[in-house]
């Protein structure tokens, strides 16, 4: 059954691609993918703390006690997190501020610590990293989806330019609270349809 | 007192953490199902957040604000928060099972749920007084509580319904709770 | 018992790391991450508040305690003259609060900008506050000691249209200004009057930030 | 069919058909050349271990009492003289399953003596051993008492019909009254219970009073004649979701089997001649009497009726019958009505969802929600169904499905689901 | 700097503190596997399983009201993980396959119009559902909608298809379906079935004495899928290539095209699937279930003894084989001739078999080389008694034993071991002039291997006539194209011999046919004073055959219990059940039945290897209550079939008979692709009621 | 055996009262008819293009729907053509195009065809479908704005609007007479008060909407309404007005009404109703929205299926 370290990168653009397949992660998926950069740098922050905790959580998988193993996940995802809230706030700090609350809240994304308990504490440095890089990416390419159809259709730009010509009414009730829940209730569907064998 | 009050509505209908704020989104899916996970969940909730709230504040307060350490928020905030978690967990379990059983088997699924964590980050985030802090993580709960209950009963219901193949479970509660989120803007405006 | 005390242990020595680690790395970016709150949050706003001073009002701030709150401020030279300053006011709106930064003339008493840094409105309805430039610049000229107030409810701002509530919101952080303004006025006119500008540091600091 | 009436706030009013004064004499079918008797009992061609008592080519007399298996407590009584022509098996509504003995029926009548030598014997053994199978049908709780888990302590003559036009039972309260007098003797003597009711209609109270039965009125508005309905106006007793009127001690027979009884010990034979209405295409109803196991063939015929491609046969009433789908198909004990619908008029069902339209909560005599009721039993969630929504409380008198704008035939859910219901305990019962 | 590290130290160390005494303090006992199934979810804590967290679901799936499925983080592997921890099914650990059991779907003829919910259950309900047929598929597809892994849909003719790889075997179609229909079965209780009087199944199929799903299998090479015809046929024969030869297909007899035009003709299908796997020069895989640790002898290398084997090794079950013969294959390959089953093919068929992991011993025979005794000593669990019918049955006519006189088994035998084992050593004895007394295949087989082997004169000498020869027709006619004369109505009273003891002539009676008897046959009757001597040098007699029973007195001790019918079967009281008087035994092929087809001998081993798989396992070994064993289920017997279209039945291609004769070439050959797929259109697919109508 | 007559079987009840889901939809649109040809009257063209687009919108989409997921077709049962109509009813007659597509498209796919069709939706499709546009485009449904052009001989400014800007004031000279016979702006349906009572009175008497729910509606709307006027007369105007404009009387008759999202129950209907009527005054009063009564119906809508739980004891029910 073991997979090779291409095929576990893999699985997570398309197979296990959440938060389409893996019905995950849907707070940062909902509020942040406002505009298509938003969702990008979302991506981005997430996939360099699944990474960087994949790979600490598996090199550590034998020395952590299994009763503990939780709270000490835990400590290593929160401490990526917050480097990347350092480092988000010295270097692109107009992401951040977008980003707001949401950049401390990886640390409970259900996908980060979901790929430490079940695949990290498992499993070996490389394939844990190829697993936590799919999986990141995956994530990236689906808030960036997301974020283009809100973006588009919301605001009528894409990455900031305008799409439409000057006589288009952006449909904005895709930027708010409920068109994001009803957007990706949608593109889960067609998820679904695609993904039917 | 009436300011609190007004807090309190903001934050259980105006602010409501799951449909204006998008916290707590996945355990609002998955125990949305039936109406009796739906209450324990929310009762889970309640109990879980005002303690958060309260703990996380005075973490603030007390350790990290007078040490400049404010960057180190995120990880003793979750570090509290689990811990706390466990420990309510274990000790209901073994004194109080009744409780355990009608609350307790929630108490995992708020560990990682970010309605507690980003509560509390609120809390801090708005500059709440103790009390603030206490209404606040209350109410949020309560808002929380509510928006499940009311998701559970239209969702029970819905699935019931013939819902295209596609458009199944996860999909249309999506959709759903799009549509509650939209009737929660009845009470936009109004604190 | 082994097993508890590697337990404590463990998760002792995993938080003790990410202190440390995470330590070190808030000293190495504590300053810039200073300077890049100040330039994205309210920088625009003081930027066009301060249109044609000759320093660099981000850089020339300084710090007052009004009560309990510590408030920033920030100087803005006008033809030699440091006798603009601009401070954050804040109105309640429809999604939350509305930060304003407010500019004042402290010889005329007169408000010389305002313009909005923090806003989560409606977008296309309320969000017209920020990105509408007519809306604030009604306020230009206006003494800020007055009640300011939307037509609707007998004052003599005009309100956004459909937006009566991101509108009543900014005058309630106008009104709001003037009061802080009242306040603190005599110890603003005191940090002036020995206000030197870093106008010459302007470059280097958007470097070294 | 009945149409809504324009005012559609008002909730519809059934009427059950009232019978004449002086009702016409039922018109008598002659004899068919073949009778078909279903026994209660599944016909195992290869049942093993087990000695059959019937094959094919059995000379049978009249009044003969056949049974499958020596030890097999299900019987039937023949109605005609003849010889066994087929066995087969039968499969009938929701599980239940026969033995059809067909009869080619013989010219001369022969009568068997086994009942005639004890009619002097009017004893509980007698009535159980020879008169279950008589017209009317004769439950098996009244003669087995304390089979039921509470002993029966009231019984209740129905001397209202159960559906919609028909008139058959009437027609015995005020036809036969002497033999029904009878037969209430014979029930108080053989089971020992002295607290006999008769439900009538109010406008037949005196002939039933002649029954020597207490008399109790129904309300002439379907579905008051249903029995947990009849148990709640006219006993004041509400039968708890799940349970049967059996179960407090009641039970239920029909006046046309009290009749039959009198008849069977006043005349020294087995009646056969069975009363009900047959209800033409256009709604016409007129009262028939015919031997049991009589083809419903045999009597469409004798009233010229054509029963064609697409038409719907039922047994019993437009509210509670059920349809068949063969000609062949025999007039039973408990057959009230015979009644056939013409392929354009059938009132068509379909798969429309529920629409939520709240037409079936008033009308409900239960007081279910059906609307909610029915979308678990879409889905086959029938357990929660029954805990949540009352499944069993349903007295399945067919209003929601008569109103049902979505024409959802939901008596069918409920019906499906408690004998599915019923199936799964079972099962269960049986591996533990 | 250091603050942050002490503060991070003491956090972590309170935290670390607390938590380990409360786990100490406030531990609670706990089902071991909860722990075990939740160390396998994600641990996520999402609630995207609609459980209250991994703990909650794990409890949920201990207690059986989760799949082991229900984490959506962690993938497939944790739900192996997770049914490993569970043992779904302890017994066998054999994966569950839904199949549906009934063809017939819309093509069975409704008896009324249904109104009303459109679900099987609800249908079912009335009249116990609108087709004709009792037990067949409704169609409404209560089971699609029961499936929640898409692996059933409702197939072009009204009946669900599943899709086997994502089928899971949750029986959720099983518990929808009102009619049986569907089943959840793994590949060892689809082994076991026996054909029922409640099956859904053709007459074909009831006929077949291996109850060969015959109307599938043709299906398969209809739509071009030969593998999936041979797994077919597998499943319920391992000797396909020799039975596709050989069989004389009873079959046919019932097929219901028979009644209206000519029968298809099954076995030249059959034949033509297992040629193309051999040809295809791959050998299909043949699964077989985790082992059970039990050993079993098979007593015995025939068609009956390799089916038994072939069943039980597929059961897990590990099988020996003792053969007294050098080679496997028993009669097969002893009696029947070359060009009837070249050995070629034999050996290959018989080498599939043993490369599912069964032990051969050869030259091993019961009461010579080991007894029942030994072999209970060695650790086997139970026994299988294959030993076949060997033992020629005796004219009782004088002369029987002079020099020239063999008979049937033994010469075929004879030279089928000179032929195969020793061809270096000088070729046994055939006359000029020869007689063979007997109508069975035997018989047959006995001249048209004299005919090959250079007989001047052969004629065959039977008691009846043509018509009531057991003899399969074509092979009647193929050796009459061969030359062989045929003496009917004639029964040996004597066997005249010279002076040296040699043979030289058969006296016979005439007869002829008087009053039919029970059997429907017309009873021969003596003409009296009509004996005739026929002019001989050698005969055969194969008059017919039953086992060799001798083992029964060379050990006393355990076979003595061992019952013996007078036929000198062994006595298996049921003959489906197959067991012998000693639980242990059992029995099955010509051994329990005397002779008889190869294709019922191979029923009996498979029959013999479910009661020895249902005895290992402490299960009633008595046959089902509905088994339909040589009988026909009376509503699928027709008496016409409306709606056929007369297309000629493909003829089957054979030598020449100048070439067959001189050799032993296989005379009988394979149909072609083309021949195949026109052979298997012209199958009404047959169900138990339903039957596809020709177009046109 | 084969050539058997074969007769229809079902199940009882074989009798049905002849009610359909189309009759009832087309019973709907009918008494809706007084207030729609009032509209059209006084927008004219306009209205009549915003009507005819609306619902022939409406049928198309559930039409392409119903191809897409491959189910049988539905618009026989008139539901889409009345969900049509009543969005354009809430319209003003200047709505373009393009919003009155989007809207029938959110009404038909997202607020019902999705959810599995009639009958399965939570939230008046309509409802949903009209608080989306007015999140989207809110200048597009603000009467002042659009319906300028119209000049009549009463104030064409919105009533709610007006009071919502200018206080009591503002709308003290209306006469609600005047406001109920449609002298007032607002959506094409919305304006004719009395046509709306006369349709909503005749499907309350034909059995096809609950009078339980509007009447229970309108109560919570004048109660409210006059508590607030109570406290504050200058602030808050009175409870009649607030009866007779913006969506009240439609809200009343033929959306809170709507079968799917409304309860069954009696009590709950009650309950259903007044919570409706009484958050549309908060809305109006208190909250951010000109009008309550589409927000007010989605929250009662929201709370539908919890208080359809209060419900009378079955027979025989044990507990």
């Amino acid at each position: 059954m073991a997979k090779s370290i291409t095929q576990e990168f893999v699985k997570g653009l398309w197979e296990e691609i959440p938060p389409f397949r893996l019905v995950l992660g849907l707070c940062p998926t909902l509020a942040v993918t406002k505009t298509i950069q938003d969702g990008i740098g979302m991506g981005v922050a997430t996939t360099f703390v699944l990474v960087c905790s994949n790979v600490l959580v598996s090199a550590m998988r034998n020395i952590i006690p299994s009763k503990v193993r939780i709270a000490a996940f835990i400590i290593i995802i929160a401490t990526f997190v917050t480097v990347v809230e350092l480092l988000m706030q010295a270097f692109t700090y107009p992401l951040f501020l977008s980003l707001g609350i949401f950049i401390p809240l990886i640390v409970v994304n259900c996908i980060v610590l979901g790929r430490a308990e079940a695949f990290a504490s498992k499993n070996a440095i490389m394939h844990s990293l190829a697993d936590g890089l799919g999986i990141g990416i995956g994530f990236t390419l689906a808030l960036a989806s997301l974020g283009a159809v809100r973006e588009v259709f919301g605001s009528g730009t894409f990455w900031g330019a305008p799409v439409f010509g000057p006589s288009f009414h952006p449909f904005s009730f895709m930027i708010e609270a409920p068109g994001a829940f009803v957007c990706l209730g949608l593109m889960l569907c067609i998820m679904n349809l695609v993904g039917k064998k | 007192m009436g300011d609190y009050i007004i807090l309190a509505i903001s934050c259980i209908l105006v602010n409501n953490i799951l449909l204006a704020q998008y916290l707590g989104n996945c355990p609002f899916l998955g125990t949305s199902k039936k109406m009796e996970t739906a209450v324990g969940m929310a009762m889970a909730v309640v109990f879980v957040l005002v303690l958060a709230g309260v703990i996380t504040w005075l973490t603030e307060t007390f350790f990290l604000k007078p040490f400049n350490m404010e960057f180190l928020r995120t990880v003793a905030f979750i570090l509290v928060i689990a811990s706390l978690v466990q420990f309510v967990e274990m000790f209901l379990k073994k004194s109080i099972p009744a409780l355990y059983a009608g609350l307790g088997i929630f108490l995992p699924l708020i560990t990682t749920n970010c309605a507690v964590m980003g509560v509390c980050l609120i809390n801090i985030k708005e500059e709440y007084t103790f009390m603030q802090a206490l209404v606040a993580s209350f109410a949020y709960a309560v808002g929380f509580g509510l928006a499940l209950i009311l998701f559970a009963g239209v969702r029970e219901r819905i699935l019931l319904a013939r819902v295209p193949k596609p458009l199944q479970d996860t999909s249309i509660g999506l959709v759903t709770a799009g549509m509650l989120s939209l009737a929660f803007f009845a009470f936009k405006g109004m604190v | 018992m082994r097993e508890l005390i590697k337990m404590v242990v463990v998760l002792t020595v995993l938080s003790a790391f990410s202190g440390g680690l995470l330590a070190s790395l808030r000293n190495g970016t504590k300053d810039k991450i200073e300077y890049q709150q100040l330039k994205f949050v309210k920088g625009p706003a003081i930027l066009d508040i301060f249109k044609g001073a000759t320093n660099n009002p981000l850089l020339d701030r300084f710090k007052l305690k009004d009560g309990t709150v510590e408030r920033s401020f920030f100087v803005g030279k006008f033809n030699g003259k440091t006798d603009t300053v601009a401070f954050e006011s804040y109105g309640k709106g429809f999604g939350g609060d509305i930060g304003l930064m407010v500019g004042v003339n402290l010889d005329t008493n007169k408000i010389v900008g305002v313009g909005v840094t923090t806003l989560s409105e409606t977008p296309g309805v309320g969000s017209r506050a920020k990105t509408d430039p007519s809306f604030v610049a009604q306020f230009k000229g206006r003494p800020l000691e007055e009640t300011f107030k939307v037509k609707a409810d007998g004052g003599q701002v005009d309100a956004l249209s459909g937006a009566t509530v991101t509108s009543r919101g900014v005058a309630a952080g106008l009104t709001d200004a003037g009061l802080i303004y009242k306040r603190l006025k005599p110890e603003l006119e005191k940090k002036l009057k020995n206000f030197s500008t870093k106008a010459v540091k302007t470059k280097k600091g958007e470097k070294n930030g | 069919m009945i149409k809504r009436s324009f005012i559609g706030l008002i909730k519809p009013r059934m009427r059950y058909q009232a019978i004449e004064l002086t009702p016409p004499e039922p018109r008598k079918i002659p004899a068919p050349k073949q009778v078909t008797l279903l026994l209660n009992e599944p016909y195992d061609p290869f049942g093993q271990g087990k000695s059959p008592q019937l094959k094919k080519g059995d000379p049978i007399k009249t009044g003969q009492k056949l049974a499958l298996y020596e030890d097999s407590d299900a019987y039937v009584v023949s109605s005609a003289t003849g010889t066994i022509s087929a066995l087969s098996a039968l499969i009938g509504d929701f599980g239940r399953s026969y033995t059809a003995i067909s009869i080619d029926v013989a010219e001369n009548e022969e009568i068997d003596e086994q009942f005639p030598a004890l009619v002097k014997d009017t004893s509980l053994e007698t009535v159980k051993h020879f008169l279950t199978f008589i017209p009317g049908n004769l439950p098996d709780v009244i003669l087995s008492p304390n089979g039921s888990s509470t002993p029966i302590e009231t019984i209740v003559i129905c001397g209202v019909d159960r559906d919609l036009l028909i008139t058959a039972n009437q027609h015995t309260v005020v036809k036969e009254s002497s033999s029904v007098k009878r037969g209430v003797e014979i029930l108080k003597q053989i089971t020992g219970i002295d607290n006999i009711i008769i439900a009538s209609p109010e406008h037949l109270m005196q002939d039933a009073g002649l029954s020597g039965a207490e008399v109790r009125v129904v309300n002439p508005v379907y579905p008051a004649s249903l029995p947990k309905l009849i148990m709640r106006d006219l006993l004041g007793r509400v039968v708890p979701a799940g349970k049967t009127c059996e179960d407090l001690g009641v039970a239920f027979i029909s006046v046309q089997a009290v009749a039959s009884l009198g008849k069977a010990f006043n005349e020294g034979r087995i009646p056969v001649y069975k009363h009900f209405n047959l209800i033409n295409k256009d709604g016409t109803s007129v009262l028939v009497s015919a031997i049991i196991g009589t083809p419903v063939r045999d009597i469409f015929a004798a009233f010229n009726i054509d029963a064609g491609e697409k038409d719907r046969i039922i047994f019993g009433g437009p509210m509670t019958g059920e349809s068949i789908y063969s000609e062949d198909h025999p007039i039973q004990p408990d057959t009230d009505a015979v009644m056939i619908q013409d392929q354009k008029s059938l009132a068509l069902v379909s798969d429309y969802p529920c629409i939520n339209c709240s037409e079936c909560i008033p009308i409900c005599p239960a007081k279910i929600q059906v609307n909610m009721l029915v979308r678990f039993l879409e889905v086959g969630k029938y357990q929660e169904a029954a805990d949540e929504y009352d499944l069993y409380s349903c007295i399945e008198c067919g209003l929601c499905s008569f109103v049902c704008v979505s024409r959802i035939p939901i008596l069918q859910y409920i019906k499906l689901a408690k004998y599915e219901l019923g199936r799964i305990s079972r099962a269960e019962e049986t591996n533990v | 700097m250091l603050t942050a590290l002490f503060f991070m130290l003491g956090l972590g160390l309170v935290c670390g503190v607390v938590l380990s005494v409360a786990s100490k303090v406030f531990y609670v006992y706990e089902d071991p596997r909860i722990a075990e199934v939740e160390s396998f979810t994600a641990g996520a804590n999402c609630g995207g399983c609609g459980y209250a967290g991994c703990s909650a679901a794990a409890v949920a799936v201990v207690a059986g009201e989760a799949p082991p499925s229900v984490c959506i983080v962690a993938g497939p592997e944790s739900a192996a993980n997770i049914a490993a921890v569970m043992g779904v099914d302890p017994g066998t650990a054999e994966p569950l396959i839904s199949y549906n059991t009934c063809r017939g779907g819309d093509r069975a003829e409704e008896k009324y119009y249904y109104m009303g919910i459109r679900s099987c259950r609800a249908t079912a309900a009335m009249s116990g559902g609108e087709r004709q047929c009792p037990v067949g598929c409704i169609g409404f597809g209560d089971c699609v909608t029961a499936c929640a892994f898409n692996a059933l849909k409702m197939g072009p003719h009204g009946y669900p298809v599943v899709d086997q790889i994502k089928c899971v075997g949750c029986g959720a179609c099983e518990k929808a379906c009102p009619k049986d229909i569907m089943q959840i079965k793994t590949m060892s209780q689809k082994l076991l079935h026996l054909n029922q009087y409640d099956d859904r199944i053709a007459p074909c199929q009831q006929t077949c004495p291996a109850e060969i799903d015959i109307p599938k299998y043709i299906h398969q090479i209809k739509i071009g899928d030969y593998e999936g015809a041979v797994n077919t046929i597998r499943e319920r024969n391992p000797l396909l290539l020799a039975c596709g030869r050989v069989c004389p297909h009873p079959c046919e007899d019932y097929c219901r095209r028979g009644l209206e035009d000519e029968a298809v003709s099954i076995n030249q299908l059959k034949r033509f699937a297992a040629d193309y796997e051999m040809k295809s020069g791959r050998r299909l895989t043949i699964s077989c279930a985790p082992d059970t640790g039990k050993k079993i002898a098979v007593i015995g290398g025939g068609p009956a003894g390799l089916s038994c084997a072939f069943f039980l090794r597929r059961l897990g079950h590990g099988v020996t084989i003792f053969d007294a013969m050098p080679k496997l294959g028993g009669m097969i390959r002893y009696g029947i001739p070359e060009y009837r089953l070249p050995k070629e093919v034999l050996a290959w068929e018989i080498q599939g078999i043993l490369d599912l992991g069964i032990e051969h011993k050869p030259n091993m025979m019961l009461g010579r080389d080991f007894d029942i005794g030994s072999l209970m000593a060695a650790g086997f669990d139970a026994v299988f008694l294959g030993i076949g019918a060997w033992k020629d049955y005796s004219l009782r006519v004088e002369g029987e034993d002079l020099k020239g006189c063999y008979t049937g088994i033994n010469f075929l035998t004879n030279f089928a071991v000179w032929q195969q084992e020793k061809p270096n050593e000088p070729r046994p004895f055939v006359g000029k002039r020869c007689a063979v007394i007997g109508g069975g295949n035997t018989a047959i087989d006995c001249v048209r291997t004299l005919v090959r082997l250079g007989a001047q004169e052969v004629s065959i000498v039977y008691r009846r006539t043509r018509k009531e020869m057991p003899a399969n027709m074509v092979e009647i006619e193929a050796a009459e194209h061969e030359g062989v004369k045929f003496t009917f109505l004639a029964a040996p009273t004597q066997v005249v011999g010279d002076e040296e003891g040699k043979v030289i002539g058969l006296e016979y009676q005439k007869m002829e046919l008087g009053e039919p008897d029970a059997s429907g046959r017309r009873r021969p009757v003596p003409i009296e004073g009509s004996e005739t001597v026929m002019d001989i040098d050698m005969l055969i007699t194969a008059i017919g055959q039953g086992p060799d029973v001798f083992f029964k007195d060379e050990s006393k001790r355990l076979d003595k219990d061992l019952n013996i019918t007078r036929w000198n079967t062994i006595d298996s009281k049921d003959p489906v059940a197959l067991q012998s008087s000693i639980p242990y035994i059992f029995t099955g092929g010509d051994a329990a039945t005397g002779a008889d087809l190869v294709v019922s001998a191979i029923g009996g081993g498979r029959r013999a290897a479910r009661s020895i798989h249902m005895y290992l396992t402490g299960k009633d070994v008595t046959p089902p209550q509905r088994t339909l064993f040589r009988n026909h289920i009376p509503v699928s017997i027709f008496e016409s079939v409306p709606g056929i279209t007369k297309l000629p039945r493909t003829k089957m291609p054979e030598l020449p008979v100048e070439d067959r004769i001189k050799s032993f070439v296989e005379a009988d050959l394979v149909i072609s692709e083309e021949e195949a797929l026109y052979e298997s259109n012209r199958c009404l697919q047959c169900c138990l009621t339903c039957y596809d109508k020709d177009v046109a | 055996m084969f050539e058997q007559k074969k007769f229809t079987v079902s199940h009882a009840p074989f009798w049905h009262v002849g009610s359909s889901v189309s009759t009832r939809s087309y019973n709907i649109i009918f008494a809706a008819l007084p207030a729609v040809l009032f509209g059209v009257f006084t927008y004219g063209i306009p209205a009549v293009g915003v009507i005819a687009l609306s619902v022939s919108s409406a049928i198309t989409w559930e039409i392409a729907f119903n191809k897409v997921a491959k189910r049988p077709p539905c618009i026989g049962d008139g539901n889409a053509a009345m969900i049509g109509l009543l969005l354009a009813m809430l319209l003003p007659a200047t709505a373009p195009w393009w919003l009155v597509i989007t809207g029938t498209f959110v009404a038909v796919i997202i607020g019902k065809q999705i959810y599995g069709g009639i009958g399965a939706n939570p939230f008046n499709p309509v409802l949903v479908s009209l608080a989306i546009l007015t999140l989207s485009w809110k200048n597009f449904l603000d009467f002042n704005e659009v319906l300028v052009n119209y000049d009549f001989s009463y104030p064409m400014a919105y009533p709610l609007a007006s009071l919502k800007h200018f206080g009591v004031f503002a709308i003290s000279n209306l006469k609600p007479a005047a406001l109920l016979m449609g002298q007032q702006s607002g959506g094409i349906g919305a304006i004719f008060g009395l046509g709306l009572i006369l349709g909503g009175i005749y499907l309350i008497i034909r059995g096809y909407i609950r009078w339980e729910i509007s009447i229970s509606f309108l109560a919570g709307v004048w109660i409210t309404a006059l508590l607030f006027n109570m406290a504050d007369p200058a602030h808050y105007a009175g409870p009649v007005f607030h009866l007779v404009t913006g969506y009240t009387l439609i809200g009343a008759f033929f959306l809170a009404t709507e079968d799917s999202s409304s309860p069954v129950n009696f009590i709950p209907m009650l309950i259903y109703g007044a919570s409706a009527g009484v958050l549309t005054v908060l809305i109006r009063n208190i909250g951010a929205f000109a009008d309550g009564v589409v927000f007010a119906i989605l929250i009662a809508n929201l709370i539908n299926p919890l208080v359809d739980k209060i419900r009378p004891k079955a027979l025989g029910k044990v507990i």
